[in-house]
């Protein structure tokens, strides 16, 4: 029986076919899933906090207004990843528990600081960027309700990237003040946001089995690159410096080569200890625990309007 | 004519210094869905701040602070960073610190209910552009109202704790309203709006909402001395402006 | 017995002589005293509020240093004053619990908000100014503590009160925006200033026998003169415009007319809806609540170490 | 030159954004003492911001921000006021935003034993100025070490939860630590300052501080990436500097 049913999981895999909830699935595969989309949920939900810390200051209402709608966004996008999750057969309760006790993880870019609005177009051209290189090809996934959510996911977050690229030009278009405080930014975001792709992948122990499950389509390292070709030519029309000496055009390769980012900095940043890591937790900590109360009375009050 | 744009300027503030407050929430609801509806919120009163201002500064370009010349920042972003904390004409409700989340269903309560009746009767003024975005206001309102008003009565009736921090936001908060329900005669005759019996309005809203929560309305009236609509402020209001135009300020050239 | 000791009591009065602390005295001028003291140390306390407000966004490094020991004393104040409360036989704790719940007062002048650091200044010139001519004539106070106390603190807030008008001197020779500044700032406390004398005579019964106890040695209404009287001069030296169209110079009286407070503002801020009442007591609320543990602590702490 | 005017930058930044946290307890502490004591140890620190900025300035005057021809605001306010955040080079113990009183406690002892072993290597420095207030602050840093101390002791002896409070804020604050006792070995050429054990000598007072009280000492290091020194902050700074900045920024040619 468990056989038929591997055979029959194995051809949809091979057939690049959807699995879908009610589907037999190895528990390896379900466990896989649940980890890397709760992943990327958390990752959502955290990564509110550092567009979130602009939106009080955002210089102009206009700029206010299209922070504010991102980082709603991007609760909404939390919210879709945790319903593919409990289609796993996990609840969203215990996928809160688990990020906030350090059980599960979330992108280690979000435990770098932003420290001036630039960052927010930082954070959209490159972090939302480099996110899309990785998510895109996870609307193919092998699970239906992931690959789902990551097309509609996709689709704002590249509305996200041309928003965030679009604040950039436009500073880049003021005053030399504003063209600083945009190198200044990249000059902060670029190694980070190249680290967002993972170890390389000789490091990488889960990525290929990952692949053989269809749950993700590519290595690290392609996707790396597939970022760099593709921001280069950006940071060129912005007229922005990015800060890797080694970075030129390789014309046998056809693609662009380019410096090791600091992997031990990566290393230590998802090990915990990276400039926010006990920041972003705490704040998410402090949020829920502040939350609980209202929680209880929704709960007391559904109860007693049911009876 | 200034009559209009002090006047648009009044419901600007409001809804900007609202809308600041409701943005602080951002990444800290109790859940996820809630923290969508209070951005929501906060974007709807953002939306109406910017219309407001934009007319505002029609009606009467004197009320623009001036900047360098030559530069790009435009009426709406002129007036919400370069003015001083004592030009802003905001209703103190709008602006007082945020605490927990019965706070902000409170203040959404009292100031979407008093905001609702305004803008239903601005919907038929005499200015064009005030008459449109307040039509859009009203539904924009009415869900805060609503929401509002699901909450205040899920936190009334959910447990002790919840019913507790209840009554404690209503108790801090209830000497702000009184200034919400106050409306400035000179306008009146302007727009030809009636604005009779505004307060009586909101006071039946609320007392409707009280009664279902099997919440006692608070007594007390407002406090002495000058109010928000005279640019007289709490202490909080010069903090949060100091957060809100930093970035403005240190680039009047700029270009966002 | 007892007439023995009030005849005593009485003639130490009538002397103008000092009570102490271990001499017999009427219960109700303990009462009355204890009152006053703790009503006035309170002030001090929540005083510290409004000026602290401003510490943060001192304009130069000199003004945060004068405005930072200004509220450091006026902390010390309140200690002197509940020193001397105590030896009336009231505890730091039991009074503390006294304000925090509302049953004793402060002076009303504190809960009107600074909306500029002008209020800085203005507190300094028009709020410390007051409160000098009323504490002046506390030195001769009847009950020693109290009165040495007083010697101490109005030496230092005739200090605070030069410091206060240097600073508004300095900003009237700045920029017009300054200028400005200082005027709204001297609109928004002239009349509540005023105030801060208390009620007129007629209808503060209490005055007259704080008055005979040598408790208090001047009524509210010559007091308030006595301060408009040494104010305007100032003002026109300043080169601000105090806010009443009734002020002008009496030749036939020898002193300055003026213009009647709003008494029924007075009215309402002391019954609790001034400006900022629920603020400032709930700020020295969560100050004494969030202290809790420390002092627990302490306690604790210093009891194992006793043993 | 210009390392002794950066030198001072650092030595001033740490007491000027030390300083501005430790005011914030202004009106806030557990008794009237500490409120006291605190407010001592800020203007302290104040005090030696003041007079490093002023030893920088005079050092290297292009180290002072341009102001509009005719400002009448000092070198020290230039310093202090129109810098911006990426140019603050203080170490972020200094600005981490403040918790509870253990919190202030645990940033109090870093930061004091730290620097006061700074200060008293430079007491023999080669720069007069630079050697004077290193003086009197080893005097005052003296107290403030003594000060968190004491209290260090008391609440890690107190009660249950005074200990509990005490080691969360020592674990918040240790991974700034490693921060306070790197020197920028550029000085020590010009100064003529041997910083060798620097690290060393601190962590034995710490240590001494440990026993004591009967608190382990925290694994883990410091934190990846760029640091304070570097003009790279925590996101609590620009909030820190939006706050302190903003009435002088506001009358660039006011005086106060």
């Amino acid at each position: 029986m468990t056989l038929d049913l591997q055979e029959k999981f194995d051809a949809v895999i091979a057939h690049h076919d959807r699995i879908e909830p009610r589907d037999w699935m190895p528990e390896g595969y379900r466990k896989t899933l649940v980890r890397q989309i709760a992943q990327h949920a958390h990752s959502e939900i955290i990564g509110m906090q550092p567009e979130g810390n602009w939106i009080g200051r955002a210089p102009s209402l206009r700029r206010k207004a299209i922070l504010l709608a991102k980082v709603q966004d991007e609760a909404g996008h939390g919210l879709y990843l945790y319903a593919a999750c409990e289609t796993l057969g996990v609840s969203r309760d215990e996928l809160v528990e688990m990020l906030l006790t350090g059980r599960q993880k979330y992108s280690s870019i979000f435990n770098y600081p932003t420290l001036s609005y630039a960052d927010v177009g930082t954070i959209g051209w490159l972090v939302d960027g480099a996110a899309i290189c990785n998510q895109v090809p996870l609307c193919r996934t092998s699970y239906g309700p992931y690959g789902r959510a990551m097309i509609r996911i996709c689709k704002e977050e590249s509305f996200h990237q041309r928003q965030g690229y679009e604040l950039l030009r436009t500073m880049m278009g003021g005053t030399d003040a504003q063209r600083q405080m945009v190198q200044e930014s990249v000059d902060r975001f670029w190694w980070p946001s190249l680290m967002m792709f993972g170890p390389p992948d000789e490091e990488s122990p889960n990525s290929a089995r990952s692949i053989a499950w269809g749950i993700k389509r590519n290595g690290n390292d392609e996707l790396r690159q597939r970022f760099v070709d593709m921001t280069v030519p950006q940071a060129e029309a912005l007229g922005v410096t990015l800060p890797d000496p080694e970075l030129r055009w390789n014309d046998e390769r056809g693609h662009y080569d380019f410096g090791a980012p600091d992997w031990a900095e990566l290393a230590a940043v998802i090990r915990g200890d990276g400039p926010c890591n006990a920041q972003r937790l705490a704040h998410r900590r402090a949020a829920h625990d502040d939350g609980a109360w209202v929680r209880e009375a929704a709960t007391a009050f559904a109860e007693r309007s049911a009876r | 004519p200034a009559e209009l744009a002090a006047y648009c300027l009044m419901l600007a503030d409001d809804a900007l210094v609202a809308s600041a407050r409701l943005s602080e929430w951002c990444s800290r609801a109790p859940e996820l869905e809630e923290d969508i509806a209070l951005a929501n919120m906060a974007l709807d009163l953002l939306g109406q701040a910017r219309l407001l201002l934009a007319r505002a500064a029609a009606a009467d370009p004197a009320v623009v602070p001036l900047l360098p010349a030559g530069s790009p920042v435009p009426a709406e972003d002129a007036l919400a960073f370069f003015r001083d904390v004592d030009e802003f004409l905001n209703v103190r409700l709008a602006e007082a610190p945020n605490g927990d989340f019965a706070h902000v269903v409170v203040r959404i309560l009292l100031f979407s209910s008093a905001r609702l009746a305004v803008l239903q009767r601005l919907r038929g003024c005499g200015d064009a552009v005030l008459a449109a975005v307040a039509a859009k206001g009203v539904k924009e309102l009415t869900y805060h109202r609503d929401w509002s008003g699901r909450w205040f009565l899920t936190l009334a009736r959910g447990t002790d704790e919840s019913s507790r921090r209840l009554r404690g936001a209503l108790d801090s908060l209830w000497p702000f309203y009184p200034e919400l329900v106050v409306e400035p005669p000179a306008v009146c005759g302007v727009l030809g709006v009636d604005f009779g019996g505004l307060g009586a309005e909101v006071d039946g809203v609320l007392d409707l909402v009280f009664e279902v929560s099997g919440v006692e309305r608070p007594r007390g009236g407002g406090l002495a001395g000058a109010v928000g609509r005279d640019g007289v402020h709490t202490e909080a209001l010069s903090r949060l402006l100091a957060e809100m135009q930093v970035v403005a300020r240190a680039h009047p050239m700029g270009c966002w």
